[in-house]
């Protein structure tokens, strides 16, 4: 028997990992990796939280989810791509035209 | 693409399905007509879409523009019907009241005028106009469903669609490097908040077994609040913050509003915005989150004075109104920390107020600014007034308005928060206020110097005011009047609806479809 | 006749005084770009406000009610804005006043304005409305509302039309007034939430019968929030260095008003809101505004003394002059309020007038500096003798308007704190010498630069503007009782709660 | 007991894959870890009882985004990342902030939270056929509005990678 | 008290002269300006005399009510004027020698370019003197004591174009506003403690009272503060340094203003407040001592100045020491009939020594004259006549009234008297010093003539020729010899104590304390002697003048280089202006500008402002940096925030 703030804890790293991966990664790809890190991590809370109340909505939650990291994936992908054309460089240290 | 998405969005008739669901009541028409401005615009975006490819590259920018503004005001009209079938929809997801109602004419009427005064800018700055309108009708249905949802899943999924749009649309001068950037730096940010929001959301799931706000305000209401609440709060909070780009969350605002298409900056400073407030409402207020009043008293007050300091210093019209509208959120945030009932109802108010002058500050700005948009600064604002009086004097009218004189509707907006906020005994706060909105005169001023005591720059344009741009303008002059001499109705309104949405969920949640 | 429709004028006479120049400012939108169409026009309407007004003296029942001409109409319902106006002796006079010098400022501004004439006319036209405005508001909100609209026409009129360091001194008088206005702002937004009600009687009613909670702690901070605003906005010091900046750079309309009228909006609102609504904390805070009200007419003064700038020495008397006016007000005797209401008309005209003549010599020589004239008395006699008709009513020379108002501002004092007064007393002679010698720089003596040797004198037009101004100098000198016997009631029923409060002091 | 075991397992897996996703330089490696992440987090699920999340998170995401990420990683050639400075502030005001943030939340959820309740192993309750009923009712108007989502993101991302006719190049900072 | 209806009129009608001559005299011929200024003036000296000749002191004093002025609750002050025995007398003396002066600048004024402005400024003096005169109440009084002082401003400053004139007619009305100063609180006072300001209320409010004789009380400060007052107007110490200066006008001017009127407005006025006085010691006392020391002063200044009309303004000044020092006294009515003959005899030696000027050419150092008495026998005998009476010699008026002083003087204290006979000795010197170095001798003019040129003073010479001295016109002359005429017989009037006894109703109870004093001064044989000892000091200055001036005029020049120091100090008049300017206007100015201007408004007030504003952009350009670009750093900013809040509200839901 597991208690059910093994998985809460567990989700936490897990998003708290992303966090971190998003403060000190420079690669772009890689931070956007980071923050499907963090969707993650909340999917195991939600999946962890409906079996905790025993409520299926928690689980149904969690394919919003995903349907949503998917989209971001596709338009975040793009942006990237666009990015890369105009600027050449996938460092997010470098692209910081915009600033003060 | 279309068939698709209606099979999705009718997929309840499909006889499969129909056969499982038996039992289940299916959605009926009152279900629909509580979200028809979003079908309504759903449908004009998709039409928008199809049509693009049947027209060339050169005569589509006026029909397109055309199609996404009847649409947006056959959306109005759709709010009107809608408006006469209050009560929640499609098993507890949404509820049309007067809240919703308020902010979903709202919401549409920002996107109509940031259709208005995108149809020249498209043509100068030589971006693709299908997408364009169809970014922007979709993104609305996701903004006018944020202020009606009441399942923080939907609120998500809203949340998401009118993100995602924004995202892309802050993109779409895309010969500039700095439209992509801007538009990356809001995208990845702006997820990141997301995911705050979502873990929030999960958290909230966690501590009250539900995620519909009104069972969550029931639970939250009957005392014995978990700590997990308050950390679901804290971490909604984030993510709302991020979007409503109140202080410390507002980092992204100043460099994503210099980049990203100024008719954009004026739709996604208001829309998404007031969408967003809207959910804050509703989160705070509605769903009644707990330990609320300091996180939002500081984060007011922190807004505000980065907000103004910020702009202080500024060059760049565009970004010094995004630190403007930092600071107006801050000002909005005041309204949060009142007690619910005023503090929604002038919040609400100021919403719309803030709608109204700033969409048309940036249609002005977005006039003016030219292919590429290369006359944004401080500079090129020089003598404008005497080059081009009329527009001169509109954005003087706006910019007026952003500070808070009299016979303008920033006037009013600011001047019911501090009610609110002195009625609640929040001196402190409404001291801050005043300081700020003092500070604040001055950059708006800046601007207004500019224009009216320089010497004009030779070789700065002024291009024709084109009849679409006049008219969004002019929208938004006549409405900031409105707002500033008669703002009786407008308040009358959003104090009943204040009320509803205060005393509704104090009452035990309606029963859900009739 | 003529009775009835005088009386059937009288419930909108209120309104068609204070918004004819507004709706004026609107035609003149539609009129093309024709500058002398346009200056006429302008002049036009001025005129006709100025008539409308004179229906107030007139007319205004001095026993009757503390209000005439009263019009109460629901503006906003959901917070309670009512459309109230209303007059009494003092605000009266300032109305007239303003409609008074409009007129002059229009053919001021005839020869000197050249550029964007359509905007500067429109511009003058809305200040006009806004500042009749704020003396006829009866509604805290209404009184707010014209009190800010008075600012951006102020502000653009020296942005726009204004001299070398224009910009800065608009900014700088944007900012001092916005910052102070705020706090107003605040302090009226308190006694809404508590009173609910913006009407300034309904307010004072509640105050007076001590219906408001928790008034006791808060009236020292609502004082002080009225307070700040006006001050700033006399200017009192030390909040008074917006005003030589901006009388400097002001265009000579611009300078008429805002040293004729706009100040007057503070000292207004320091006797009316002020006072009238916390007569208690105004009595307890009195000795120290008497002291900065006397520094302001001493330190006023002998700064204005070394001015090397024509205009801004006559920027720091009227630093010094209103001194005076808020030293009168705050020793709360009959004597001390009636003169300060009559200083505010008497500096509205002297000052003015003294603007007006600097703008016509700095239409010809396009320069303030003392040190470029000289000798001017020999060519241009007329000019120097307008000149020192104004110089001499500002001195306060008996038979002129100046005198009367600062001798009952002085004995007002000098009943309430002898001392004060005294002190206050000295500033008599600091004026007659700053003044006198300026005038002797300026005009006596040979011609020291030959370019002033060409001068011309004034003519017809700079004549028709100047002669007002000189006559009511004189009038008012001589016949006050025309203006003192409206201001003496309106006073005393200002005055009522101080004599109750000193009776209940001595009571204790 | 199993349980408990099979969860550390799991969990040590997704924890040590999500280290080594900010640890690795390379883009690659980090996307792989990232596949680490989501696989043995199927398998949390499964422990969970959720056994159609399990499977949809094993197709979708690390089936179909994660090869989105990879195409991506292949199609722009990146390369090792640059250990830049950009940014003080990340490091001396983020990462504390996120470490107490951390601890705090985890605090919480162990601690002071009534979700002491367990799962036990094996009880698979997540049924499709039980979630489909949910998710074509109660969650319809969800799921429909999901679609206009996916066209948004199908619209912006075809948008957005098209290649514009000039582009502008921004300033480079540094080679 | 007896109505009046047209008491008005005696001050209005100059009025309306001036504002004719002052609207239309520009474009009018001289011969009409005369008209209207003489017509009018010489209306009021006509209704002066109608008065008088209708005046009886039982049913005087008369009163006239014409309008309301100020009120203000229950204060208030009318328009209304009053004649009784003072005012009648001074009346008399204003109209009469106004009008005589009048007719005086028609001759002497006939060639300036400003004729009707001229005109009409004094004109506007009458007026403004007249409302003095005959107010009833202290603020009708100051709106004439106001107005005396701008016409004398506008008169002294007539000729504008010299910075010397220009500079004094300012210092004049400055000087002035400092004695109004006191004026004024003493007016503030009155109001204070009697509401009113009304001459007939307020001595019936203060007669009751008993004289402040321990202490300095109400009454004391009232009348130290109009004393204030008076020594402005009438040029006592400290405040009589306007005086000399305002020479630079022209010399009707100083005939009229600084002689016959004007400047003894301060003696009438603590004359007329003469009931507040009396029941104030030690007011009278300091009015005494500053008379007293006032007369001494400025007659040993007198002595040593060589412009004619220098001489005569401090003789000015020395004399209404004398007025002071009678009113001081409790002599006010010998302090009234010395304001009379003073009037005449120094009115009259005004004009002759404009005429003086006038004959050769503008020119006013007494060095370069000499000898006139051959080429201005008129004006020789008028002066010389003006001068016995100044003089004291008897039976010339001066004589009468300076006796009466210095004899009521001695009563108080010995002292007084002492420093007045002194006084009277260097008086006599200088007066005869003058008329020395005027008349006496040969011409020393023509050779300096030459060389001194034409514009040196300006419009003083008024186109005459460069010739040779010359008698002035008959229009000029006809007052000299009136005055003359006056000066000689004047003083009769104050024979018997005629005079003395027709002023009592207005001094009543003061006479009363005046006689007993004279009576413990023991009566007739001291009166005697000291009236011969006066004489005789009188006849000593003369001796001594006649000794250095006529028959050994080398002499003076090695005394003064013998005195050196001294004598230097006299001739710049103790350094009193350099003093002045050291001690008050120097540090004002220096002090105004540096801490005041430079310090305090831009060095503090606008520093701050300037400073909270770069303050605030510094503080902006810091908020500014938050935004550095960096994607990173911004999610460094949302993390912490983030962070931040959960940490708040953990601990919230912890408590």
């Amino acid at each position: 028997m597991v208690p059910l703030s093994y998985y809460l804890v567990l989700s936490g790293i897990l998003f708290v990992c992303g966090v971190l991966g998003f403060l000190i990664k420079r690669n772009i790809i890689t931070i956007f990796m980071s923050i499907e890190l963090m969707l993650n991590g909340v999917n195991l809370s939600f999946v962890a939280f409906a079996a905790h109340w025993h409520a299926l909505s928690g689980q149904v939650f969690v394919f919003f989810v995903m349907v949503v990291a998917a989209a971001e994936a596709a338009v975040g992908l793009a942006i990237i791509i666009a990015v890369y054309r105009t600027r050449e460089t996938l460092n997010v240290d470098q692209v910081n035209l915009l600033k003060l | 693409m279309l068939p698709m998405t209606t099979v999705t969005a009718f997929s309840h008739l499909l006889p499969g399905l129909l056969a499982q669901a038996q039992t289940f009541q299916p959605p009926q028409l009152a279900d629909y007509m509580r979200i028809l401005p979003e079908l309504v615009l759903s449908v004009f975006g998709m039409l928008i879409m199809v049509v693009d490819p049947l027209l060339d590259e050169d005569s589509s920018h006026q029909s397109l523009g055309t199609i996404a503004l009847i649409g947006t005001f056959t959306a109005l009209a759709a709010t009107f019907c809608m408006a006469h079938y209050p009560g929640t929809a499609f098993y507890n997801m949404v509820r049309v009241e007067g809240f919703s109602v308020f902010f979903h004419f709202l919401v549409i009427a920002i996107a109509a005028v940031a259709i208005l005064s995108s149809f020249e800018y498209l043509k100068v700055q030589r971006i693709r106009a299908g997408e364009y309108y169809a970014l922007i009708l979709l993104g609305t249905v996701g903004m006018c469903l944020m202020s009606s949802a009441i399942e923080l899943v939907l609120i998500f999924i809203a949340l998401e669609i009118s993100s995602i749009s924004t995202y892309v649309l802050a993109g779409f001068r895309r010969r500039d490097a700095s439209s992509s950037e801007a538009s990356l730096k809001y995208f990845l940010l702006g997820s990141f908040a997301t995911a705050f929001f979502l873990y929030g959301v999960a958290l909230m799931f966690g501590a009250t077994g539900s995620t519909n706000s009104d069972a969550i305000s029931q639970v939250l209401r009957s005392g014995n609040v978990p700590v997990l609440a308050y950390v679901a709060t804290a971490l909604m909070f984030v993510g709302l913050g991020f979007k409503v780009s109140s202080a410390p969350f507002h980092v992204w605002a100043p460099d994503v509003y210099e980049g990203a298409p100024a008719p954009i900056v004026g739709l996604m400073s208001t829309g998404p915005k007031a969408a967003a407030f809207a959910v804050l409402l509703r989160v705070m207020f509605e769903a009644n989150a707990p330990g609320r009043f300091w996180l939002i008293w500081v984060s007011a007050a922190l807004s505000m004075t980065l907000g103004n300091l910020g702009a202080l210093v500024q060059d760049n019209v565009k970004r010094l109104l995004a630190y403007s509208s930092i600071a107006h959120a801050g000002y909005l945030l005041v309204a949060f920390a009142a007690q619910p009932e005023l503090g929604t109802s002038a919040a609400m108010f100021y919403t719309a107020a803030y709608a109204a002058m700033n969409v048309g500050a940036f249609a002005v700005v977005s006039h003016f600014a030219n292919a590429g948009e290369k006359y944004v600064t401080l500079d090129d604002y020089a003598g404008l007034g005497r080059r081009s009086p009329v527009l001169a004097a509109t954005f003087a009218f706006f910019l007026m308005s952003l500070i808070g004189i009299p016979i303008t509707g920033g006037f009013f907006a600011k001047f019911y928060v501090l009610t609110a906020a002195l009625k609640s005994d929040l001196v402190g706060l409404a001291i801050i206020l005043v300081l700020n909105s003092a500070v604040g005169a001055y950059y708006y001023l800046r601007i207004i110097v500019m224009m009216y005591m320089r010497e004009p720059r030779g070789e700065v344009p002024v291009p024709r005011v084109p009849t679409a741009a006049a008219l969004a303008i002019a929208v938004c002059v006549l409405l900031t009047f409105y707002f500033g001499v008669l703002p009786g109705r407008v308040l009358d309104y959003t104090g009943q609806s204040a009320r509803q949405l205060v005393t509704d969920t104090a009452a035990p949640p309606a029963s859900s479809a009739p | 006749m003529g009775s009835v429709n005088m009386e059937s004028l009288s419930p909108i006479i209120l309104s068609l005084v204070t918004f004819i120049p507004a709706a004026g400012g609107l035609l003149i939108l539609l009129i093309p770009r024709r500058d002398r169409d346009i200056k006429l026009f302008a002049f036009v309407i001025s005129i006709l406000a100025f008539v409308a007004s004179l229906h107030l003296p007139v007319h205004l029942h001095r026993e009757l009610g503390p209000f005439g001409f009263e019009i109460d109409k629901v503006w906003i319902t959901s917070p309670n804005i009512h459309y109230h106006m209303g007059i009494d002796g003092i605000s009266v006079w300032l109305v007239v006043l303003t409609t008074f010098l409009t007129p002059l400022c229009v053919l001021i501004s005839w020869a000197s304005i050249h550029e964007r004439v359509k905007e500067f006319f429109i511009l003058l036209l809305i200040l006009e409305t806004a500042l009749i405005g704020v003396f006829t508001s009866l509604d805290l909100f209404l009184f707010y509302f014209f009190w800010e609209a008075t600012l951006i026409p102020m502000a653009l009129l020296i942005g726009m039309y204004g001299h070398g360091r224009r910009v800065y001194a608009a900014v700088k008088y944007f900012l001092f007034t916005i910052i102070g206005s705020m706090f107003m702002l605040a302090a009226i937004l308190w006694l809404y939430a508590k009173t609910g009600s913006f009407d300034f009687v309904v307010i004072q009613h509640a105050i007076r019968s001590g219906s408001v909670p928790g008034f006791e702690n808060a009236s020292l901070w609502l004082f002080l929030g009225f307070f700040i605003a006006f001050a700033v906005k006399v200017p009192l010091f030390p909040l008074h260095t917006w005003l030589p900046d901006a009388h400097v750079e002001a265009p000579t309309a611009g300078s008429v008003l805002l040293a004729g009228v706009l100040l007057k909006m503070g000292t207004y609102g320091l006797l009316r809101f002020d006072v009238g609504l916390f007569p208690e904390q105004a009595h307890r805070n009195a000795p120290w505004i008497m002291v900065l009200a006397l520094i302001g007419i001493i330190y006023g003064a002998l700064v204005s003394l070394v001015q090397p700038n024509m205009k801004k020495l006559i920027a720091y008397s009227s630093v010094s002059h209103l001194g005076f006016v808020v030293l009168g007000i705050f020793s709360f005797t009959t004597a001390g309020l009636n003169g300060a209401v009559f200083i505010m008309l008497a500096h509205g005209v002297a000052t003015g007038g003294l603007f007006m003549l600097c703008g016509i010599l700095y239409g010809r020589r396009h320069t303030y500096e003392i040190s470029e004239f000289g000798g001017l008395a020999t060519p241009m006699p007329k000019y120097a003798t307008f000149f020192l008709v104004t110089v001499l009513a500002s001195v306060g020379l008996p038979l002129l308007n100046g005198f009367i108002g600062e001798f009952l501002v002085l004995s007002g004092a000098f009943q309430a704190r002898p001392i004060y007064g005294i002190l206050a007393a000295t500033g008599v002679i600091w004026s007659a010498g700053y003044l006198l010698w300026m005038y002797q720089r300026v005009f006596f003596g040979k011609v020291t630069h030959e370019v002033n040797n060409a001068l011309l004198d004034l003519n017809l037009l700079e004549k028709a503007a100047l002669y007002p101004i000189a006559i009511a100098a004189l009038v008012m000198g001589v016949a006050p009782m025309i203006w003192l016997s409206a201001i003496d009631p309106a006073v005393q029923a200002a005055l009522a709660p101080f004599t109750q409060l000193a009776s209940k002091v001595v009571g204790q | 007991m199993l349980h408990l075991i099979l969860f550390l397992f799991f969990g040590a897996i997704c924890v040590a894959g999500a280290v080594n996703l900010l640890v690795q330089s390379h883009p690659i490696n980090s996307a792989l870890s990232l596949v680490v992440v989501m696989a043995s987090l199927a398998a949390e699920y499964l422990l969970l009882g959720a056994e159609f999340v399990a499977a949809v998170q094993v197709i979708v995401y690390a089936g179909a985004i994660m090869v989105l990420f990879l195409i991506t990683i292949m199609l722009l050639n990146a390369g090792k990342e640059e250990r830049t400075k950009g940014s003080r502030v990340a490091t001396l005001l983020g990462v504390p902030g996120v470490t107490i943030g951390a601890v705090l939340v985890a605090w919480t959820l162990l601690g002071r939270s009534s979700t002491t309740r367990s799962v036990s192993i094996g009880a698979l309750w997540g049924a499709p056929k039980d979630i489909a009923r949910l998710l074509f009712h109660d969650f319809l108007l969800p799921f429909e509005i999901t679609s206009v989502l996916i066209l948004i993101a199908i619209m912006g991302a075809v948008v957005l990678a098209s290649k514009p006719e000039a582009v502008a190049r921004g300033p480079r900072k540094d080679a | 008290m007896t109505p009046h209806p047209y008491l008005w009129l005696v001050p209005l009608l100059p009025l309306a002269g001036a504002a004719i001559n002052g609207c239309f005299g520009r474009r009018s011929s001289k011969y009409v300006i005369s008209a209207i200024a003489l017509v009018f003036c010489g209306s009021a000296f006509a209704m002066a005399l109608g008065l008088a000749a209708g005046f009886s002191s039982a049913s005087a004093p008369y009163y006239c009510d014409l309008a309301h002025w100020i009120r203000s609750g229950s204060f208030q002050v009318d328009f209304s004027f009053y004649l009784d025995q003072l005012s009648l007398v001074m009346l008399l003396v204003v109209t009469g020698v106004g009008f005589l002066i009048h007719i005086y600048s028609v001759g002497y004024m006939w060639n300036d370019d400003g004729y009707y402005r001229f005109m009409s400024y004094m004109n506007l003096f009458m007026f403004f003197m007249l409302t003095l005169v005959l107010a009833k109440n202290y603020l009708i009084m100051f709106i004439g004591w106001e107005g005396v002082g701008l016409a004398s401003y506008l008169l002294i400053g007539f000729w504008f174009t010299k910075d010397s004139a220009a500079a004094a007619g300012k210092k004049a009305f400055i000087v002035n506003r400092i004695g109004d100063f006191g004026f004024l609180i003493a007016l503030f006072l009155l109001i204070k403690h009697f509401g009113s300001l009304d001459f007939t209320q307020v001595f019936a409010a203060v007669r009751p009272l008993s004289p402040e004789t321990t202490g300095a009380g109400l009454l004391t400060a009232i009348g130290l503060l109009l004393m204030v007052g008076a020594a402005g107007k009438s040029a006592q110490i400290p405040l009589y340094v306007w005086l000399p200066d305002a020479m630079e006008g022209p010399t009707p001017v100083s005939a009229l203003i600084h002689a016959a009127t004007m400047v003894t407005a301060g003696v009438y006025m603590v004359a007329r407040s003469s009931v507040i006085f009396e029941r104030a010691p030690m007011a009278m006392t300091a009015v005494a001592i500053i008379g007293t020391l006032t007369a001494l002063f400025a007659a040993t200044i007198g002595i040593a100045q060589t412009d004619i009309k220098k001489v005569l303004a401090y003789s000015t000044v020395s004399q209404l020491g004398y007025m002071f020092m009678a009113c001081g006294v409790g002599a006010f009515s010998a302090g009234i009939f010395h304001l009379m003959t003073h009037a005449f005899f120094k009115g009259l030696l005004f004009l002759a020594a404009g005429s003086v000027i006038h004959g050769v050419s503008g020119e006013q150092d007494m060095r370069k004259m000499g000898g006139l008495r051959a080429y201005m026998p008129w004006t020789f005998a008028t002066m010389g006549i003006a001068t016995l009476a100044i003089a004291g010699i008897p039976p010339f008026a001066g004589f009468w009234s300076k006796d009466e002083i210095l004899w009521k003087a001695y009563g108080a204290s010995p002292v007084y008297w002492l420093i007045g006979v002194v006084t009277a000795f260097i008086t006599s010197f200088y007066m005869f010093r003058l008329m020395y170095m005027t008349f006496g001798g040969e011409y020393r003019g023509a050779a300096a003539q030459e060389a001194h040129g034409h514009d040196a003073h300006g419009h003083d010479d008024h186109g005459h020729g460069h010739g040779e001295p010359h008698e002035s016109p008959w229009v000029m002359l006809g007052p000299l010899v009136i005055l003359a005429v006056l000066s000689g017989v004047g003083g009769f009037v104050g024979y018997g104590n005629r005079f003395e006894h027709f002023l009592a109703p207005v001094f009543q109870s003061v006479t009363e304390v005046a006689q007993e004093t004279s009576h413990e001064a023991g009566g007739g044989m001291i009166e005697y002697l000291l009236m011969g000892i006066s004489i005789s000091v009188a006849g000593l200055g003369w001796l001594l003048a006649y000794f250095l001036y006529s028959r050994r005029p080398q002499l003076p020049a090695r005394i003064a280089a013998s005195l050196g120091g001294l004598y230097q100090a006299v001739v710049h008049k103790y350094y009193m202006d350099e003093l002045y300017a050291v001690l008050f206007i120097k540090p004002v100015i220096d002090g105004s500008t540096t801490i005041l201007w430079h310090g305090i408004d831009q060095g503090v007030i606008d520093a701050t402002v300037n400073n909270s504003a770069t303050a605030a952009r510094e503080v902006s350009d810091t908020v500014r940096h938050m935004q550095s670009g960096n994607l990173r750093s911004y999610a460094g900013w949302v993390a912490a925030g983030g962070a931040v809040v959960i940490a708040y509200m953990v601990w919230m839901g912890v408590r």
